[in-house]
């Protein structure tokens, strides 16, 4: 259930990217579809009642929480940055080339 | 050097892309050596893997001394080091010919240095044996590929390169969550380990969901045609050598590579699986045929013509049969070769004449004989004209398809051929035949490495059908195939090599 | 935002000057102890990052690039990327890529778990000053922008 | 797990206001809103390490938006919106929606992962690296060749933003275009 839900979250932001026509509209899509892609990973690595992956002095392992997707979506935040930054980058120069975000009236390619 | 060789394909380009962004802006000339340096010798190193590979059969490298299910490793077999070949081949031209092409561009250090990190992460995806560090690594070159596309910093490119981002981004969410789930289900990222598991537990939903994620993702990487749009518009605004790599490599490394690893050697294909990767791939041969028929753009017209041929290995690949997977591979090999030359001939073209449009070209052999006549090579060995290496991959396909008894795809793939030869008889008679029109009179020959590199790949196209001679076929593309062939016993194998 | 006055007002300017420091100690913190306490080089990295386009958001962009410009930013990031790699090269020599060589230390200490905190330190270096060049490179666009 | 539930519903109502809301700069405020809704979510399930990365990869990535929109054509956009369009695409959502329902079932229920091979990183990790923070020990240590991986990706990205971003990219052959102009023009 709670799988779906987060499922629905990137639905969404497939969504916002497949109809908007904004350029921030769409890195905002981006953003969101990413954001439940990563949720999605760390609620498969969770244990009910689990406790964090950091060993407190007594250095007992005890009902931990999955440690690997939570290395693994660090990876994944880093490279939604990554792809933010790049893709802002170039909505800023279209801008300054057309005057607009309207993806609308940014049409030189014919296909 | 026995297993300590397989790191080496990635930290060679990522340590000199890291030099030259050090060092590129401060030392002139410094960039083109390292670089050159760097393609040299990895695609020495390829060689150097397939002796390796006869002699030891798979190899399996821990990174970081951990085994396997809980560390990343490395592997490298039969399939990894035919594709490592063509990768390295082509990016080595490549190289040598951007020396001269790349002095009409700005900040050539910052090119190589994300050329290089492009070729790292192709040579990453190919060499990994665990499926995280395979999204990773695709998305190195993913990003890597989306700056490139953009820059010449002009309308087109930046839009370009927008569209390439949000679609290639969208594909790499779509793997990703496959990957989620297949790490769930089966509590490993190791390929060898994921497949060893899937086999215990058998057919469930879950995978054909995550079949149907892959498919997705690795389509729109490998532009199979319903995800196609964003290849038309991203490979011709890149400047020549990027489109080179983009269409002869980048999109069969990341897409058609990790599609055949994951369906054959970890998920196991299926026969609804082979059915669904055929008819993409008739599709995309089909409407990609018939869109470049149309065009008047020529690097446009290439790209197209890059969606249908990715069809024809698909189509091979998807059939599932050894002979239908050795054609797909030979003419992944194939393509890889020509469709980079007739790049760089377009890209000699522009540099020449400062013009895409086929309108106002003609008569160009006249001036420029090595680039008419590389183009007239690579033109007839991609559609299909014995004795050129593209005929016998094409006759290859259409044997296996009527081996398969699946008569209407092979009737498709001949007609597709023809079509082929039309659309590539159009360029030929547009841009190098006829009258030299006037406002062209002025114009020369090309530089000493761009030749160099045409002229390297054109040998290559006209002797490509030596692989299949028996002794060489045996090593490198029947070796190739066996080891998709091998399936799910994949995994014993690498759990067998790790000792 | 007025042109002639670089930054915003006394009152940001005064707060940005007391936290900047506490910022950057922070990111500091979270770098170093990256294999003890959550963060890590990640983290911390762009929370040193975050520091200086805090102090450039309140006092315009001259002052901070007069203290780490885009040039030594960029020196900063590609020295931290040679770091890691040849971190994992010495390893590499030693038997394997990314191979763990120095000894462990006892845990718990801040000089334990061998690679770990070093590797943190490099990506820190290269997190920090690449958002950090980025980050500059955006606004001079903005500043050109206006002037087209 | 009632707190989950509430901020799951929380951030996807966020994101259909971000989605939806006509003024740009208010969309980009629902989307830091549907981050930090985010990052609270992992420290509810139990990653400090991804709640503080999450947190200030959120302020970053806010503040470069803003300034990209911030006095900007702001304008809303009202042109015609291709119905036909969305629902294709809704259509396609819900037939997603449909497989993902049918596919889940096949995991292993929430809060039971199998952890085969993630246990041995849990027990053997202090031993065998000698960090405490486990998570640190699987992304610089076990999975170290992964972080090697992000690290060049947030490079090629720094590149990249450098190589868009300049202000000449063509030249002619043999003309010098000095490095610091490109981006001043």
């Amino acid at each position: 259930m709670i799988y779906l839900m987060c499922f629905s979250l990137f639905s969404i932001g497939i969504y916002c990217i497949l109809v908007k026509r904004n350029l921030i509209k769409i890195i905002i899509g981006l953003g969101i579809a990413e954001y439940a892609v990563n949720l999605f990973f760390i609620l498969l690595g969770y244990r009910l009642r689990g406790r964090a992956p950091i060993l407190a002095q007594d250095q007992v392992v005890e009902n931990m929480v999955d440690p690997l997707p939570q290395a693994l979506i660090l990876t994944a935040i880093v490279i939604g940055l990554a792809v933010t930054v790049l893709v802002v980058a170039i909505a800023l120069r279209i801008y300054e080339k057309y005057g607009t975000f309207d993806i609308t009236k940014v049409k030189k390619l014919r296909g | 050097m026995k297993h300590e060789l397989i790191p080496l394909f990635v930290a060679i380009p990522l340590g000199s892309a890291f030099l030259i962004s050090l060092l590129g802006k401060r030392l002139k000339g410094l960039a083109d050596t390292l670089s050159n340096l760097a393609t040299f010798s990895l695609l020495f190193l390829s060689f150097l893997s397939i002796t390796l590979v006869k002699r030891l059969g798979v190899v399996v490298y821990k990174v970081g001394g951990w085994i396997p299910p809980i560390g990343i490793c490395m592997v490298l077999d039969s399939l990894t080091s035919f594709m490592l070949i063509t990768v390295n081949l082509v990016a080595f031209l490549v190289t040598v010919y951007s020396i001269s092409y790349m002095e009409r561009y700005t900040s050539k250090w910052k090119f190589y240095t994300l050329f290089l990190l492009m070729l790292a992460g192709m040579d990453g995806v190919i060499v990994t044996g665990d499926l995280f560090n395979l999204f990773v690594f695709l998305e190195i070159a993913s990003i890597a590929s989306y700056a490139l596309v953009a820059f010449g910093v002009e309308h087109e490119e930046l839009e370009a390169s927008f569209k390439y981002t949000v679609m290639g981004s969208v594909a790499s969410s779509f793997i990703l969550i496959g990957i989620a789930l297949l790490y769930s289900y089966t509590s490993s990222l190791n390929m060898a380990d994921i497949s060893r598991v899937l086999t215990e537990k058998g057919n469930s939903r879950i995978l054909s969901f995550v079949s149907g994620l892959f498919i997705m993702g690795f389509g729109l990487k490998a532009a199979l045609v319903p995800f196609h749009a964003w290849l038309p518009d991203a490979h011709p605004s890149a400047p020549a050598p990027i489109s080179a790599m983009l269409s002869g490599v980048l999109i069969k490394a990341l897409g058609v590579y990790a599609l055949m690893r994951i369906f054959f050697n970890v998920l196991g294909i299926s026969s609804i699986l082979s059915y669904m990767l055929m008819s993409l791939g008739v599709i995309s041969m089909v409407l990609g045929g018939l869109l470049a028929l149309g065009q008047e753009d020529i690097k446009r017209l290439f790209a197209y013509s890059s969606i249908s041929q990715i069809g024809f290995v698909v189509l091979g690949i998807g059939m599932g049969t050894t002979l239908g997977i050795l054609a797909g591979l030979f003419h992944l090999f194939n393509h890889a070769t020509f469709k980079s030359l007739l790049f760089l001939n377009s890209g000699s073209i522009e540099y020449a004449t400062g013009t895409r449009d086929l309108r106002k070209m003609g008569g160009l052999t006249a001036k420029m004989p090595v680039t008419g006549y590389s183009s007239l090579i690579g033109s007839m060995s991609i559609s299909g004209i014995p004795p050129l290496s593209g005929f016998w991959s094409k006759l290859l396909i259409i044997l296996a398809a009527i081996e398969a008894k699946h008569f209407i795809f092979a009737s498709i793939a001949v007609l597709v051929s023809i079509l082929t030869l039309a659309y590539y008889l159009k360029v030929q008679r547009l841009a190098f035949f006829g009258e030299l029109k006037d406002s062209l009179r002025g114009i020369k020959e090309v530089p000493l490495t761009m030749k160099l590199s045409m002229i390297a790949l054109s040998i290559i196209c006209i002797f490509g059908g030596l692989l299949l001679v028996p002794g060489i076929q045996k090593n490198f593309l029947s070796s190739a195939t066996q080891a998709l062939m091998n399936g799910n016993n994949y995994a014993q194998i690498i759990f067998g090599s790790i000792k | 935002m007025k042109t002639e006055e670089p930054g915003m007002s006394l009152i940001v300017k005064t707060i940005t000057r007391l936290t900047v420091g506490l910022i950057l100690l922070y990111g500091i913190y979270i770098v170093t102890h990256g294999h003890l306490s959550p963060g890590g080089g990640f983290a911390g990295g762009v929370i040193i990052a975050l520091s200086f386009i805090h102090l450039m958001l309140a006092f315009g962009k001259e002052l901070a690039l007069k203290k780490l410009n885009q040039s030594l930013s960029s020196l900063f990031e590609g020295f931290g990327a040679i770091m890691f790699l040849t971190i994992a090269l010495i390893g590499f020599v030693g038997g394997y890529f990314f191979l763990n060589f120095i000894s462990k230390g006892k845990p718990f200490n801040l000089f334990s778990a061998g690679i770990i905190p070093l590797c943190n330190i490099a990506i820190c270096f290269k997190v920090g000053a690449g958002l950090f060049a980025v980050f500059v490179a955006l606004t001079l666009l903005r500043m050109n922008g206006k002037k087209g | 797990m009632f707190e989950l539930y509430a901020l799951l519903i929380f951030m996807i109502i966020a994101a259909i206001v971000a989605v939806e809301i006509k003024d740009l700069l208010s969309s980009i405020v629902a989307v830091g809103a549907v981050g930090l809704g985010l990052s609270v979510a992992f420290l509810i399930l139990k990653a400090p390490d991804l709640a503080i990365t999450q947190l200030v990869v959120e302020i970053l990535s806010l503040i470069i938006l803003i300034r990209a929109t911030i006095k900007r054509d702001i304008t809303p956009v009202n042109g015609q919106k291709e119905l036909l369009n969305a629902i294709i695409v809704l259509l396609f959502i819900g037939g997603f929606l449909f497989f993902a329902y049918l596919a889940l079932k096949d995991l292993p229920s929430f809060g039971h992962p199998i952890m085969r091979v993630s246990k041995t990183y849990l027990v053997e990790g202090l031993k065998k690296t000698g960090a405490t923070n486990l998570v640190g020990s699987v992304i610089l240590d076990f999975r170290a060749y992964d972080t090697l991986g992000e690290a060049t990706i947030l490079f090629t990205a720094v590149i990249g933003v450098l190589v868009v971003l300049r202000r000449v990219g063509r030249k002619g052959v043999g003309e010098e275009v000095k490095e610091d102009e490109e981006y001043e023009d």
